[in-house]
């Protein structure tokens, strides 16, 4: 499969992420495709278990010489990655493309200090010896806000707080100075004043440094004011897609829908939920027939049976909005306008 | 979200399958382990054995021949006391050959060996996992002090040279007492020192399950109802400790097997003429020279028996838990 | 019992014509000690199975090299005052020497004794209560001192009359006539000791409560042998013994290793008996005993000590190896293996209870566990063959084959009023195999006349303290039957007898005589016998003790104990010394 | 709260604070195995009916007059309430103790465990003198097993589900599963007595007379040792890698672009072996204090050959002796354990 490079700095092609188990076949990415230009901010939005930090890893090439069977293709600056081989993906890790992940006191290694752990991540990509690479961690936590990096350097992921250790991890992430910054539930773990303080950091270092990024998240309220495009994610493929504006007031996927009521606003009581979605994600061995959404969707028997026997495709609505849904298009704004839209404004 | 986390299990892969109630997927899952369904069926055969060994009607050793206690003088060699023939006396007969010195039959005195074996070590077990589910439970559930008193008496007991002890303690032993003489004394004092030693085993690990199952909304969900402390442990906490109490005293048992071999094998387990493993195995070290097989049966019959067990556990464990595997 | 020893002698015929093939009667080569080097080797090819059993095999007189012993077990002590086992009364002669011993002989003429430290056998006076013993003169210690009588009297006095040795026998102190005498390490002054007198440094004259016709049998136990008192450190003194012999102490690290050089202050011209061939002897201790056996085959080492024989994979090989087989003798030891049956628990009080025993008891099945006929001859009486005064006889005849008469058990079950058999229970000493093994076979047997067994383990320990050898426990937990061995501290019916069948011993606790005999006529014999100074007559009382024992049914010998000793073809001057039933220690020497 | 913590490294005060809390927790915890094995052997004794002259009984030879079994009550003060009696076996394991052993009175400087009732040696020199053949096996197949366990476990876990996984896996699960009794004395028939390869039981000699048979003596009991736990520890490591590979931050180590074999030997290696440390030193303190089965098997004289002999001679002062001494090095290893857990994982030092 060998397709033009494309112009884009990051494009995906008909990703999949399959994984054989001994209860089936997972099917956690299925045909995903997208585009990222340098600068800009991608949200990917999706409930646990939607292939939204699958695609991510298998971005990094972290699936590669698991189980995962790959197909598709990611282009990165011109490269094509799930064809290349391991070695030279590891070489990309980290510098060219890097990830912040999710709960940083797991994904740090409790044994080491956080500057060691900087370091290293430094050392893998640059000739440079420990008392400049330890520098150079210093510098890069200071720059992330954290107070007296000099005496902090040497201490454990555990003597950090949460926002601390988010921030240290960002440290980590950015030490290379990486072109494409992944960040997967950047701040899950925090309270709000903290998460707005993070979110701030990132979009200000993703100026600095003109880098892609792409938060992933099951909050839409977290990418609302970063993101440049959202991406919807169910069942391991896309739902909906296009630019903040087109999610936030022309949102056309009935899941889409129900992720924006479950959305928490200050105006409201935090535990209340405006639209509930009913049931449980679906399963990604016995993905239902049809519509993955289907047995959760409300308005499923709006669409003549197609719901249950056919698997709707992601279609153009207007100008780079797309939508996967067996409604017609009139129908969904006249719901989105005349049912949704006064309810959520109602409260 | 109303998407309720425990209903999915996630994998390593962020896989998630549909939520089936945890027992059928560990009922499929043990039903794809090959190794472990080889184990339950060798234990549940080698427990029936053990059951129907002497009973009824002299059970399956008399319906193969010989009585575990009668001696057969006449087919030993006198000069040298080993069995006379090769393979040690191995016939039609006498499957298993012979014991040397008195030629008793070893197939019915390893059937009869079973017995003991087995029912040690299901009964230790049983004590072991009351004891351990209730101290571990008291010790998770109210923390503190409670915690502290008994996580020090675990530290205690595992700071006992247990073997040591449990020889010491079976060599000093009355005749009779608490009503039971000869070997069902001995048999309650093997099956109470065992049990009693590892309690601290099953404990800890209720005590783990049971601190992070306090912390889960169920709990206090039961709580704000009004629920007591009792009906908490017994109605919400026990049914969530039942996988892995059974997963860790299927495990138990074969070590168990092995400690109650071991006490025999240092003479301190059942009195003769009662067939214990590890009892042949004693007499064993005076003649594996001249008489092997009399070693390699009884070391088969443990070996057997406790891989069977370790299989079957194993196999439980992985079912049940998946991520241990 | 645990620890005994001794003697054997007389019947030694009939021994002769039960356990060996040919050459009966008393030993040849004895002293013949004249061949050289060349007739040793010929000699060692030549050398049959038994062979030293009634000669002398691979004599020598070449000196020189290392001779290597190995004990499985550790000894009670290596000091001659203070151990109670058979092969130690018999090495410790190495380096100890007591006023008498045994004359150095194989066969009858061995259990002769002949004077050591003393000039003469034991002068005794007109009322038997006192013998008199002149000492050599010239003996000395290894330090070059001379032996002095008060070192013989200081000696009986430690290891009779202190609460610190308390391994070996204590017969001086049951019949000296001292008093209430606190022993040396109580009472400093030796003078106060009144049961032993020494008018001048060679002269010992022991007092006694009552004749004691057998007196120089206790004066050749190794108790008799000199202690220089400044030299006693009490339980110490293993380490370091004084020697009088012709080997000496050069290290000993207890429970490991003693090595013992030649005494150059042993004088051969004083010595009847012993020899001095090797230059060092070794002895390991709590060495592992299949591999003494293949160190044995192999000639790496020369000797077993305990002299026990060979172990059961050991056995094998000899069996079925002629060559091999010619290089072991089957001895005799002093022990008896028996059960014997409480007089006192129901319903064993009754004497036909007790005959069903004899007669049901499958005799073959409970030698087994010994080895077989290797191991032992079925045995009918108290005292063993080699005993001064045995005479052959079987009252309860169970069988041609001695595999039981059950016809005769269950008469005798009826006629005891339990025609259909009973519940009962046999005591055994757990950490015995072999003895586990007997109360096994026993319970086999006697199923078969609807008498149930129990087996119940003791800790062989405390066996005799605590146990079998306690009236009340025996008592209260119903022991009717006890399976026990034993061994004559001296090989005469008195020696062997006394403790296990007088009435009168019958103890609190460390009572031997389990089975509670109590019988008047077998004390009174006992007495007149001791009495009787005439060795014939004395002799016939004996037996006439055994034949009374044997009416009770009380008394069940198993086997009369026999063992499988190697003689790796290095060894030289072997013989077995009837008294010990093991090789003269005294003798050995080793080719280079 | 870690966040509360002042920033930097923990004080060196909290550290020693540490280290002294766990040296008085291991030595009141002696204490109580003291106590408690004390009671086990001369309470329950009592409470069944032996009395002081019983106790002495084992001490006087098989001809004891009862005045020499009242001359061994005396003199070992039998007749003492048992709290007495712990006084002074304790105060004897801490200052010392005299004894009367014959004309003079003999000293047992501490720690005096006693003396034997068997051969009337004090207990501590014999177990001094034991121990060595006992360090000898239990360091010896230590290594071994910690070697090839440990490696075995680590390349199963990175060849999961590979044959050589599933072969490992099933050698080990067997090695698990057999006695050692057993597997000692197949070796032994096989390699000794069939092959004569080694020599058999019994022949342990100490390294300082003869190295090389020291070695070959040793060889099929330190295989025999090594390879039920080699099979356990393979086991443990190979669960305890699966675990940490599946860790955050594993993940978080190869998206930096760090070589999969600095991932495994760096990250993975150090978080798995932390745990598997620790049961070793466990292990390890209880081999130490006598590998019972090990030892009877080979017939080798070590501290748990000397207990074995001891319990089935009833010889009391030794059993309690090496009892408490195993407890000992139990303990010990408990302490060692800890105080290497506080240096290797950051986390605890502060808990």
């Amino acid at each position: 499969m060998t397709s033009p490079a494309p112009e884009a700095f990051l494009e995906l092609r008909d990703l999949r992420i399959h994984f054989p188990t001994e209860d089936g076949l997972v099917k956690s990415v299925d045909g995903l495709s997208y585009k990222l230009e340098r600068g800009k901010t991608l949200g990917i939005v999706g409930e646990s278990g939607s292939g939204k930090s699958v695609t991510s890893l298998g971005i990094l090439g972290l699936h590669k010489g698991g189980r995962a069977k790959i197909s598709g293709e990611i282009w990165l600056d011109g490269e094509e990655l799930v064809g290349a081989s391991a070695d030279h993906v590891r070489t990309l890790r980290g510098k060219k493309m890097a990830m912040i992940f999710q709960d940083p006191l797991s994904a740090m290694h409790p044994y080491y200090s956080v500057g060691a752990q900087i370091v290293e991540a430094y050392r893998i990509h640059h000739k440079v010896s420990k008392a400049v690479a330890r520098k150079h961690a210093i510098d890069m936590l200071g720059r992330v806000g954290i107070p007296q990096p000099d005496r902090r350097v040497d201490d454990f992921p555990h003597q950090f707080s949460g926002g601390m250790r988010q921030r240290a991890m960002i440290a980590m992430a950015l030490s290379c100075d990486p072109e494409l910054l992944i960040a997967d539930e950047p701040t899950t773990a925090l309270d709000v004043t903290v998460q707005a303080q993070i979110l701030d950091l990132m979009t200000d270092l993703q100026r600095e440094f003109n880098s892609a990024l792409i938060i992933i998240t099951h909050d839409l309220g977290v990418v609302a004011e970063l993101s440049d495009d959202i991406l919807v994610m169910y069942g391991g493929k896309c739902v909906e897609y296009g630019s903040a504006e087109d999610i936030f007031y022309r949102p056309e996927h009935p899941y889409t829908w129900g992720l924006l009521g479950s959305m928490p606003r200050l105006d409201r009581e935090p535990t209340e939920r405006l639209l509930p979605i009913k049931g449980t994600p679906p399963s990604l061995i016995n993905v239902p027939s049809g519509c993955a959404f289907n047995p959760r969707c409300v308005y499923a028997d709006r669409t003549e049976g197609k719901s249950t026997s056919q698997v709707p495709e992601l279609l153009e609505t207007e100008g780079g909005h797309l939508v996967r849904c067996h409604l017609p298009r009139t129908e969904r704004r006249s719901i989105w306008d005349n049912e949704i839209k006064p309810m959520m404004e109602s409260t | 979200m109303e998407a309720k986390p425990e209903a999915v299990l996630e994998g390593a892969g962020g896989k998630a399958i549909e939520g089936r109630s945890l027992g059928r997927i560990a009922w499929m899952r043990l039903k794809r382990d090959k190794a472990a369904i080889i184990g339950a069926f060798v234990v549940l055969f080698l427990t029936l054995v053990a059951i129907f060994a002497e009973r009824p009607f002299g059970g399956l050793i008399a319906l193969f021949g010989d009585s575990p206690n009668i001696p057969n003088n006449d087919l030993i060699d006198p000069l040298t006391s080993a069995p006379i023939g090769a393979w040690g006396g191995i016939s039609l007969e006498h499957p298993f050959g012979l014991e040397p010195v008195n030629g008793r039959d070893l197939f019915a005195r390893i059937l009869s060996g079973a017995q003991i074996s087995l029912l040690v070590a299901f009964l230790a077990t049983l004590l072991s996992v009351v004891v351990g589910s209730l101290m571990g439970v008291l010790a998770g559930f109210f923390g503190g002090w409670v915690d502290t008193v008994i996580s020090r008496l675990m530290d205690v007991f595992l700071a006992f040279p247990l073997l040591l002890f449990a020889i010491a303690i079976v060599g000093a032993l009355p005749d009779r007492a608490l009503g039971l003489s000869g070997n069902g004394l001995r048999i309650a004092v093997i099956v109470f020192i065992i049990g009693f030693f590892s309690w601290p085993y099953i404990a800890r690990i209720v005590r783990g399950q049971t601190l992070s199952l306090r912390e889960r909304e169920f709990v206090d969900a039961a709580r704000s109802l009004g629920a007591g402390n009792g009906y908490i442990i017994f109605r919400e906490m026990l049914p969530n400790l039942v996988a892995p109490i059974l997963v860790y005293a299927t495990l138990l048992i074969p070590t168990n097997i092995l400690f109650e071999a071991a006490l025999s094998f240092l003479g301190v387990g059942v009195n003769e003429p009662q067939a214990s493993w590890g009892g042949m195995l004693t007499r064993a070290v005076d003649y594996y020279q001249i008489a092997p097989h009399f070693m390699i049966v009884p070391g088969l019959a443990i070996f057997i028996t406790v891989m069977a067990f370790n299989l079957l556990g194993d196999g439980l464990r992985d079912a049940l838990d998946p991520r241990a595997r | 019992m645990r620890k005994t020893n001794a003697l054997a002698l007389a019947a030694l015929g009939t021994v002769l014509t039960m356990g060996l093939a040919a050459c009966g009667g008393t030993a040849g080569g004895g002293g013949n000690t004249s061949s050289g080097n060349n007739a040793t080797g010929d000699a060692a090819s030549a050398a049959k199975h038994n062979d030293a059993y009634t000669k002398v095999v691979n004599p020598s007189d070449a000196k020189g090299g290392t001779l290597k012993y190995a004990l499985s077990d550790e000894p009670d002590s290596m000091d001659p005052g203070n151990t109670y086992y058979a092969w130690n009364w018999n090495f410790s002669r190495l380096y100890s020497r007591p006023l008498m011993t045994y004359t150095a002989q194989p066969g009858e003429a061995g259990l002769k004794l002949v004077p050591d430290l003393a000039e003469a056998p034991g002068e005794v006076s007109a009322d038997g209560k006192t013998w008199t013993y002149k000492l050599k003169k010239g003996i000395k210690y290894d330090d070059g001192t001379e032996v002095k009588a008060a070192d013989v009297k200081y000696a009986i006095a430690r290891s009779n009359f202190t609460d610190e040795l308390t391994d070996g026998p204590k017969y001086f102190a049951q019949y000296l006539d001292s008093g209430d005498y606190k022993g040396p390490y109580k009472d400093k002054d030796l003078n106060n000791f009144k049961g032993v007198e020494t008018p001048d440094d060679y002269t010992v004259v022991f007092k006694l409560k009552a004749p004691f016709s057998e007196f120089d049998f206790l004066a050749a136990n190794p108790q008799s042998a000199p202690v220089p008192q400044a030299k006693d450190t009490g339980v110490d003194y293993e380490k370091a013994v004084v020697s009088t012999g012709p080997y000496k102490f050069e290290s000993h690290e207890v429970g490991k290793q003693l090595n013992l050089v030649r005494n150059t202050n042993w004088d051969p011209a004083t010595d009847s008996v012993r020899k001095q061939l090797p230059d060092r002897i070794e002895v390991q201790f709590k060495q592992n005993a299949e591999d003494i056996d293949n160190r044995l085959i192999a000639g790496q080492i020369q000797v077993d000590l305990a002299g026990t024989g060979l172990q059961s994979a050991g056995r094998a090989k000899i069996v079925n190896d002629a060559k091999l087989k010619d290089s072991t003798d089957n001895p005799f030891t002093p022990f008896n293996r028996y059960a014997m049956i409480s007089t006192k628990v129901k319903p064993f009080d009754n004497i036909d209870c007790r005959k069903a025993v004899q007669y049901a008891t499958d005799k073959v099945a409970t030698q087994a566990p010994w080895g077989g006929p290797l191991g032992g001859e079925i045995g009918t009486t108290a005292m063993t063959p080699t005993t001064v005064g045995y005479k052959a006889f079987d009252l309860y005849p169970n069988g041609a084959d001695h595999k039981g008469d059950l016809a005769k058990a269950k008469e005798a079950l009826a006629a005891c009023g339990q025609p259909n058999g009973f519940e009962a229970n046999v005591a055994v000493r757990g950490d015995r195999t072999k003895e586990v093994q007997v109360a096994e076979a026993l319970q086999a047997s006697l199923d078969r006349v609807g008498i149930k067994l129990t087996i119940k383990k003791y800790p062989s320990g405390d066996w005799s303290a605590q146990y079998a050898g306690k009236p009340d426990f025996v008592h209260k937990n119903n022991l009717g039957i006890m399976i026990a061995g034993w061994g004559a501290d001296w090989p005469s019916g008195f020696g062997f007898l006394s403790q296990i069948v007088d009435g009168r011993f019958i103890k609190a606790s460390g009572n031997y005589n389990m089975m509670e005999l109590n019988d008047p006529s077998v004390n009174e014999l006992l007495d007149k016998g001791i009495q009787t100074t005439d060795a014939t007559a004395r002799n016939e009382i004996w037996a006439q003790v055994d034949q009374k024992v044997m009416e009770s049914a009380a008394f069940m010998p198993f086997v009369y104990e026999k063992t499988l000793i190697f003689r790796p073809s290095n060894l030289t001057n072997v013989y077995v010394h009837p008294a010990w039933g093991m090789y003269d220690y005294t003798w050995l020497g080793v080719k280079q | 709260m870690p966040g509360s913590d002042p920033p930097g490294h923990p004080g060196r005060t909290i550290v020693v604070a540490f280290i002294v809390r766990r040296v008085i927790a291991a030595v009141l915890m002696l204490a109580v195995v003291s106590m408690a094995t004390f009671a086990i052997f001369f309470l329950i004794p009592r409470a069944l009916g032996q009395t002081p002259e019983g106790m002495a009984s084992r001490y006087v030879g098989r001809d004891a007059t009862p005045e020499a079994i009242q001359g061994a009550v005396k003199r070992l003060h039998l007749d003492d309430p048992l709290i007495v009696q712990y006084g002074r076996f304790a105060k004897g394991i801490v200052a010392g103790e005299d004894y009367s052993l014959g004309p003079k009175k003999a000293e047992c400087p501490a720690p005096c465990f006693g003396f034997s009732f068997n051969n009337n040696q004090p207990v501590w020199p014999t177990l001094v003198d034991r121990l060595p053949a006992t360090l000898s096996l239990a360091l010896g197949a230590a290594v071994l097993w910690l070697v090839t366990g440990v490696s075995i476990g680590v390349v199963s876990a990175l060849k999961r589900g590979s044959v050589l996984d599933r072969a490992a896996m099933t050698v080990a699960l067997a090695g698990v599963s057999l006695p050692i009794y057993f597997t000692g004395l197949v070796s032994l028939s096989v390699f000794a007595y069939t092959l004569g390869i080694f020599p058999g039981g019994g022949s342990y000699t100490p390294i300082t007379e003869n190295p090389v048979m020291w070695f070959q003596a040793l060889v099929l009991p330190w295989i025999t040792l090594a390879f039920l736990y080699a099979a356990l520890y393979a086991r443990l490591t190979r669960a305890g890698m699966l675990e940490t590979m599946g860790e955050d931050y594993i993940r978080t180590a190869r998206a930096k672009g760090l070589k999969e074999s600095t991932v495994v030997t760096k990250h993975a290696l150090r978080a798995t072996l932390t745990p598997i440390l620790t049961i070793f030193g466990l292990d390890l303190g209880l081999l130490l204090g006598g590998a019972v089965l090990t030892e009877s098997t080979f017939s080798i004289q070590g501290v748990g050959k000397l207990v074995i002999d001891a319990i089935r001679g009833n010889d009391l002062p030794v059993v309690l002796g090496v009892t408490l001494f195993a407890a000992f090095f139990i303990v010990l290893a408990n302490l060692i354990v800890d105080i290497l857990y506080a240096v290797v994982d950051p986390r605890v030092r502060l808990s």
